[in-house]
């Protein structure tokens, strides 16, 4: 187990920056997602941290001990790819030990304990003796994590290990990862663009983008109190909605509708110029029908439904209001249309407001003390 | 399909860079080291050979004589001049090309029918193909002789290349490389009601131009390197190859004649060709041999 | 799962492979056949041919001298191929390591390739030649009698030596692109796991590239048996005491300098099937080891 | 015309009239300028083929036996002569030759070789035989004397040895691994190689393996085993006179017609010819190499008469005066040598003389210097050549000189 | 536009039954989709369809036309394959162009016209002039929806065409589709193994498994109605909870809990036998903490946390009751965490009881009128 430092670290290649200068704790035992979009330098990190790429500069230590410039063969960590690497020529049990033989530190009998050991954590026995080709796609993910937990490295370094499984296998992988490192308390880095993945697997979540973290934070912090119109428009699915609106004193004006906005401590007092432009972000969740829900009884505006989505467990309305465009949630099974003018209410606790500009947020609704008390409170990675 | 493998080697060569960087896997030093002495190996021999190709009367008998000889000029000139060496390149240029391009069409239209069309017992065919590869040259020398002779191609231009149009391993490798062009678009192509003249010049060729150059240059390298069977087929001197106008540099050894020099001159000389192609064309005969399951 | 005999033109395909099945026919089928028929008549420079059945045949199944040669030949084809395969491997895998240079490297291994056989050979006499080869000198004063030209053994490994060496080119253009193909997430887990160079060409690289080395097997086994002449013909003339006297010189031999064509045909049947064989067993073995799927 | 056993109507290849030869380098520019001048003379086109090898030159005379379209006149070396006589389809240059046609011209032992029951089979044309060239500098320095060399094998032992020992050279002596010399030492001891007058006089079937033989490859090996022999490989001529030319060894049996390309390529030291080394005092005379134009049988009889007109040319005083200056091959004609006589060309080159010199003074009604004529002369060659190395690098010398025999005998017994 | 029906095809595989017996028919001008899991038949349906397998059974009908014998070109389809399969060689504007070219029925002009009116309604113009190695995956795919659109074609087939692209990706060409096609109004039959794309894209959804149709309906029915338990766990994420109960008069028996189940229309007498074994359906959504809904005041049980998972709009606890395992979700702020004992309320409008052999539903417990009543009322698609 090991704690992980990363120190100012940027990787250049010959044109771009793909890591511009990270600086990241990563705790003992904890399992920490980097979660982006393509290109971010997710990937790039990990391979610094793996060795895998040598840093342009900063430096990296784990437990205390400076590896930037160390091999990854000395830097005892695993790592499992997407397209798993399995080496196609072998059977599952050469795959998972080939690695050990060749370090040589072990034993025969050393090396088939801990086979036996990593396959029944994993529940691969009966596929030891297949050659991948043999294995499902699933199953080829499961031999990389075996091969990776059989060394008993002191971190895992995972690249998007789910991302070629179909959908219904990635959730059921995630849950046994999860499963996994509550058993081994491995420190592990996992990365990946999908933020459900990373919400449900990170302890914390790191957000990347353009080679800089945007904010490091548990999973529901993230979603609660995004430090940037990036972070909170890429965390959380549907998206949260981004409305243009100007500020008055209290309120966020638009063209159809005025929001008051609940006092506290989390703007400036510049922010309440009058007509100052903003960003009004609220999550299509924390938007419901009057119809709905009768009794909270607060301000509402009317919007016109674009296009329903079925999603099974809600019905998504991409609505129009005025010029702006947003999206909301109505229970399952609403008789709505195409067309149909609706009654919109909000959740006046879960408003944002961002910077046109710079994108950073400048407001919650919620109070920021209670939040950073919540920050606070959640329990220990 | 393409940025993907481009991304990986960049990717690569970014793995490679720091794995001959300071710290690299193993020892750096030790691998180019090793390269170095390898390569050197191998190319060793042709600098022998361009040194003696510069000496009065050649041979270079040890490391010490392994200084350029000043009769450079003076060799050449002597070999494409006095013994007509042009010419015979000419003639084997003309021999090669000729090869090359029958070889392709052919081994393109019989790959094409092998992978693209639903036919009874082409698998059978494509075996018979194969088997020829086991057909030593030899073996087949004088009844080929007589065969041509019999056809009056003796000493004409078709004898020298008809015979090699049939190739296994250009039916080989195109197929190979065929079988490797992913099946929707072979589809989408079926779908769009494609012919098989438009699928061979507007999908196939295309999508193959890589591997057709690799294979061409293979061919090339194969037939400008024919000996036995032109020198024997062909008696006029002024429509002989290139690599037996070498022996007529070689001079009566017997005789007492002896040029290593001028005879190391025209091996240069017919190295030329090959060795520019290749170079030229290094490219597609490096990347695209990768022989992948059947 | 998908198909890609999008054409069903039984015609058409038949247009398609005339070409390489007529010329396949014509040139390499029938003369085979009628070397096959050669072989069962007493036939030699000029004379009349005289019908004698197997005799041919029985003359040299009986002929333990050529039951020498046969073994010599197959260990000759097991040396050039292992030799080529081997070295071949091993540079393609060094130049794969390296950032920089590689086309260099790349082109100065595969450049001998470029070179006909017989100036190869040729070369190649420049730098062992027992009394004038440029690397004698160096090698003897490593304490290493140079003396091919009486000892048997040396003569064998000297004309392995060369016949390897100009193979390596070719090899090397399909190993490169080949071993270029492989995932690189392959290397880098092998690198994270501190799996060593050598066990990661030997345990990783070399299963994974199979396919392309068995269809390497097969073409430098068929380029031993039947491409090696030249190398036998200049350097050692089949000699000394028959050290080199592998199949094809010696058919060669019988053909072309003796003028015995009806034994040479024997000859040719014979070396024709030695080869079949070998390629036979080489199929069974790798059918038996067979690869891990695309 | 025509010979027995073929009436095959041969068509020529070309109007102008065809010869296919294996003369490289300057001696093939040599053949073409002849051919030039003829058909400047005459008005006949010639096309000189040059064919690569002897060996290709009857591979292709065999395809065009088959086809019909025959060549002119081919260059076959005096070695595959009894081949070529023994597919009956050559017609004797006896009887294309003009009446006129003085075969007498030609010196004794030649004409005595070329000459098969009785009639010239062939136009003699290239010829030579082995000598010995020294390095004279290296003798001086070894403390021989240069112009005293030693003639028999005894005494290049002994000059060797002083040569290595004495550190001039590596080696004393070399020679190509070739038939030829063997050959000429069985002629200078008077000994035939076969039975049938080495083949001349019916069917051979004998090896002869006489004492002198013995003698030969006792001295042979020990002359590689004290390292004062270096074999330069398997008719490796272009090595062995490398040998030469590199100063490696001072003494080289080759060819008569090497003495220009060695004066040439000599730029070191100097280089001097003598008598071929004899085995033992016994000097009967050497055994003559090269070849001769053959003419196909069954030609139409207006092309013998082109091509009659061509061989009379190639004969004539002038033309092998030029062919001789211009190739090292010796002037085969009485007329000829008379006429470098008269031109002082022999003291201006005495080293040519040696040669003729060495010729003349055989015996040339010996059967001993007529070289063997056999049918599957080409295996023969090689056995002996393959054999000798055996021998040399064998403890068993007799017992291997034994195998000698009888696997040539075995050779000589499948042909005939 | 096209009818298409398929009667009872078959397809056999040397060894396998891709098809086995698909009675189908397409409406025209219909968004039909057929997901299902790996292997179980629908690239083949497709490709039945297509005309690029033969059937070994069975008829295949386009506008009562019988084209099951007619080579491809000629049934006036067109395909978009999951790797685009573009030809690398050519720029867009040929890539779209080359089958018509190949065609022939197309004048130059008219070629050139329909393809700038396809690049302008998939917004590809300044895609044209690149090649496919130049594009980006979306990229790509529109160009291959470029290709297919442009000949006008009786109907589209596309097999799985958004797999490839990443999920952001994959949503918004969702949307693009969802908008081509009710713009060109053309019928479309979609094959996909992801259920989301699936319920939001398809008009009706066919279901397949092992070669077999398990039920066809419009999303939201197959979802609140699923005929079969493989139905019922195959749409809906996370998948419908599945418990082992015994059956009682009136009651759905567990170790830890009895639930009274809500008589009505849709089953048989013989449920009704005591202790008949059957598994209890309830997704995670209709389940809900007991103090989250307090007003609700029903029949509740107490089960165990296991695994949270904060999914930022909702909290997805694993939970176990007794033997059996379940999953449900909470707010997504709910301070809840493993091993908490949680009281669990369900909706008991949406319980189905599945038969434990054949996977057969038998009951849901709403009725059944209503909810065929419902799927009468579904806008015409
Ligand atoms: N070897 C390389 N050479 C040049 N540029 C590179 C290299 N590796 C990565 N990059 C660039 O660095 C940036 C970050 O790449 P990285 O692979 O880290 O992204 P990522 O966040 O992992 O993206 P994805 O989700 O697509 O995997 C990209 O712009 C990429 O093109
Ligand atoms: N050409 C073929 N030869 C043999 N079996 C085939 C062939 N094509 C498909 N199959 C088999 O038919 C079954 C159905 O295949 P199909 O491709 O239709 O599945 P699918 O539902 O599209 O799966 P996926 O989601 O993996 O694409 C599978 O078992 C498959 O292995
Ligand atoms: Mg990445
Ligand atoms: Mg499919």
């Amino acid at each position: 187990m090991t704690r992980i430092q990363l120190q100012d670290l940027r990787k250049e290649f010959d044109d771009v920056t793909a890591v511009d200068g990270i600086d990241l704790t990563i705790e003992d035992g904890e399992f920490l997602v980097i979660v982006g979009p393509s290109g971010c330098g997710k990937s790039t990190t990990l391979r610094l941290l793996a060795g895998l790429e040598h840093a342009t500069d900063g430096r990296i230590r784990m437990n205390d001990r400076d590896v930037t410039g160390i091999e990854p063969k000395n830097r005892n960590i695993a790592m499992v790819f997407q397209n798993y690497a399995l080496y196609p020529h072998m059977t599952g049990r050469r795959n998972i030990s080939f690695g050990m033989k060749s370090a040589g530190e072990f034993t025969d009998r050393e090396i088939e304990k801990r086979v036996d050991q990593a396959s029944e954590t994993l529940d691969i026995a009966d596929l030891l003796d297949r050659k991948p080709q043999a294995m499902s796609g699933g199953e080829r993910q499961r031999v990389a994590l075996g091969r990776a937990i059989v060394r008993d490295p002191d971190a895992f370094l995972m690249d998007e290990p789910l991302s070629n499984l179909d959908a219904k296998l990635r959730i059921q992988m995630r849950a046994e990862l999860t499963k996994l490192h509550s058993e081994l308390g491995t420190t592990t880095v996992y990365v990946t663009h999908d933020q459900t993945e990373a919400m449900t697997l990170g302890e914390r979540v790191v957000v990347m983008e353009d080679g800089r973290i945007m904010q490091v934070d548990t999973p529901q912090v993230l979603y609660d109190f995004p430090e940037h119109r990036f972070v909170a428009e890429f965390i959380g699915d549907p998206a949260m909605n981004m409305i243009d609106v100007s500020l008055e004193t209290g309120s966020a004006v638009h063209d159809a509708f005025r929001l008051p906005l609940p006092t506290g401590g989390a703007y400036s007092e510049e922010w309440t110029e009058a007509n100052r432009a903003a960003v009004l972000g609220i999550r299509p969740e924390d938007l419901y029908l009057a119809k709905e829900r009768p009794n909270l009884g607060q301000t509402t505006f009317t919007a016109t439904v674009d296009v329903t989505e079925p999603l099974g467990d809600s019905l998504l309305l991409h609505c129009s209001v005025g010029e702006s465009k947003f999206k909301m949630e109505a229970e399952p099974r609403a008789t709505i249309e195409p067309a149909d003018e609706i009654e919109v209410m909000y959740d006046p606790a879960r408003l944002h407001l961002f910077d046109p500009e710079t994108g950073e947020c400048r407001y919650h609704s919620e109070q920021s003390t209670a939040s950073l008390e919540r920050i606070e409170n959640t329990p220990e990675p | 399909m393409i940025e993907p493998i481009q991304y990986t080697k960049q990717r690569l060569a970014s793995v490679k860079e720091q794995s001959t960087a300071e710290t690299g896997f193993g020892s750096p030093v030790g691998v180019h080291l090793q390269i170095w002495l390898l390569v050197f190996l191998v190319v060793f021999p042709i600098f022998v050979a361009l040194i003696v190709s510069t000496k009065p009367q050649g041979i270079v008998t040890s490391l010490s004589d392994l200084v350029p000889g000043t009769y450079a000029v003076e060799n050449y000139r002597e070999a494409i001049v006095d013994y007509n060496f042009a010419r015979y390149m000419w003639n084997s240029f003309v021999m090669a090309v000729i090869i090359v391009v029958g070889k392709l069409i052919v081994s393109v239209c019989a790959a094409m029918a092998i992978v693209y069309y639903r036919v009874p017992y082409k698998n059978l065919v494509f075996l018979f193909i194969l088997f020829t590869l086991m057909l030593p040259v030899p073996v087949r020398f004088i009844p080929l002789f007589q065969l041509i002779n019999d056809l009056g191609w003796g000493n004409t231009l078709l004898a020298i290349t008809v015979p090699y149009l049939a190739s296994a391993t250009s039916v080989f490798i195109l197929r190979q490389h065929f079988l490797s062009i992913p099946t929707s678009i072979v589809e989408t192509a079926k779908l769009d009601g494609v012919g098989p003249v438009k699928f061979l010049f507007s999908v196939l060729i295309p999508m193959s131009k890589g591997v057709l150059v690799g294979v061409s240059i293979i061919m090339f390298v194969y037939a400008w390197n024919q000996y036995l069977w032109p020198l024997v087929i062909i008696d006029s001197q002024a429509n002989q190859v290139a690599q037996v106008g070498l022996s007529l540099l070689e001079g009566d050894v017997q005789g007492g004649q002896l040029s290593w020099s001028l005879v190391m001159a025209g091996s240069m000389l017919t190295l030329i060709p090959p060795l520019a192609l290749m170079i030229l064309f290094r490219k597609p005969l490096l990347e695209t041999f990768s022989i992948q399951q059947k | 799962m998908s198909t890609r005999e999008i054409f069903d033109g039984r015609i058409e395909s038949a247009v398609l492979l005339l070409p390489t099945v007529l010329v396949s026919l014509v040139f390499l089928y029938y003369p085979a056949v009628r070397a096959f028929r050669t072989s069962l008549f007493d036939s030699s420079f000029g004379r009349q041919e005289v019908f004698v059945g197997v005799e041919n045949y029985v003359t040299l199944l009986t002929d333990s001298g050529y039951h020498t040669n046969v073994l010599l030949s197959i260990l000759f084809a097991v040396c050039v191929v292992v030799g080529v395969m081997v070295f071949s491997l091993y540079i393609t895998f060094l130049i794969h390591e390296v950032d920089h240079g590689q086309t260099l490297y790349l082109i100065s291994a595969i450049w001998p390739y470029a070179l006909p056989p017989a100036v190869g050979a040729l070369v190649f006499l420049f730098m062992v030649h027992p009394t004038l080869g440029v690397l004698t000198g160096p090698v003897e004063l490593l304490g290493f009698d140079v003396d091919w030209f009486n000892n048997g053994r040396q003569a064998f490994v000297v004309v392995a030596l060369a016949a390897i060496w100009k193979q390596i080119g070719y090899n090397v253009i399909f190993m490169i692109a080949s071993m270029n193909s492989i995932p690189d997430t392959l290397t880098e887990t092998a690198n994270i796991d501190g799996v060593s160079r050598l066990r990661r060409l030997v345990s990783v690289y070399a299963p994974i590239m199979s396919p392309t080395l068995f269809f390497l097997v097969i073409i430098n086994t068929i380029y031993a048996f039947f491409g090696t002449f030249a190398f036998v013909d200049l350097l050692t003339g089949g000699g000394p005491s028959n050290a080199t006297n592998i199949l094809i010189f010696d058919l060669y031999r019988e053909g072309f300098s003796y003028f015995n064509f009806g034994l040479a045909s024997t000859k040719s049947v014979l070396l024709f099937l030695v080869v079949g064989i070998l390629m036979y067993i080489q199929f069974r073995l790798t059918d038996e080891h067979s690869h891990y799927g695309a | 015309l025509g010979s027995d056993g073929s009436n095959t109507q041969f068509s020529p290849i070309a109007d102008e009239l065809t010869v296919w030869h294996a003369m490289g380098g300057t001696n093939g520019e040599t053949l073409d300028q002849i051919g030039a001048d003829f058909e400047a003379e005459t008005g006949t086109a010639v096309n000189m083929e040059f064919q690569d090898s002897y060996e290709n030159v009857l591979t292709n005379t065999l395809a065009a036996f088959d086809s019909g379209n025959v060549s002119d006149m081919l260059q076959v070396d005096s070695l595959f002569a009894q081949q070529v006589l023994d597919t009956g389809r050559v017609e004797p240059v006896a009887n294309i030759l003009p009446d006129d046609f003085e075969t007498d011209d030609f010196l004794d032992n030649v004409a005595e070789f070329f000459t098969v029951d009785g009639e010239l089979a062939s136009l003699p044309f290239n010829n030579s035989n082995a000598i010995m060239y020294i390095n004279r500098d290296a003798f001086e320095a070894a403390g021989l004397d240069p112009d005293d060399p030693p003639t028999t094998l005894a005494e290049v032992r002994s000059a060797s040895e002083q040569l290595v020992d004495q550190d001039v050279t590596q080696f004393g002596i070399t020679w190509p691994n070739h038939v030829w010399f063997v050959e000429t030492w069985y002629a200078f001891e008077g000994e035939l190689l076969t039975d049938a007058e080495n083949g001349h006089a019916g069917e051979p079937s004998e090896f002869n393996t006489p004492e002198a033989v013995y003698d030969l490859y006792e001295w042979w090996k020990g002359m590689a085993d004290d390292g004062l022999y270096t074999n330069p490989g398997i008719e490796a001529w272009g090595e062995a006179t490398s040998l030469f030319i590199e100063q490696e060894s001072a003494m080289l049996l080759t060819s008569t017609a090497s003495v220009s390309g060695l004066i040439a390529d000599s730029e070191n030291f100097e280089v001097d010819a003598a008598p071929y080394p004899s085995i033992s005092d016994t000097r009967v005379g050497p055994v003559i190499g090269g070849a001769s134009f053959y003419v196909p049988a069954g030609l139409p009889d207006d092309r013998y008469d082109e091509i009659g007109q061509l061989l009379e040319y190639m004969a004539e005083p002038e033309v092998q005066t030029e062919w001789h200056k211009g190739s090292g091959y010796y002037p085969i004609t009485k007329s000829s040598v008379e006429s470098l006589e008269a031109e002082g060309w022999f003291e201006e080159n005495p080293m040519y003389r040696v040669a003729l010199n060495q010729l003349q003074n055989g015996d040339a009604d010996n059967p001993a210097t007529k070289r063997a004529l056999l049918g599957p002369a080409r295996n023969v060659q090689t056995t002996i050549q393959d054999k000798s190395v055996d021998i040399i690098n064998s403890d068993e010398i007799d017992s291997e000189i034994e195998s000698l025999k009888q696997e040539v005998e075995a050779t000589l017994g499948d042909y005939y």
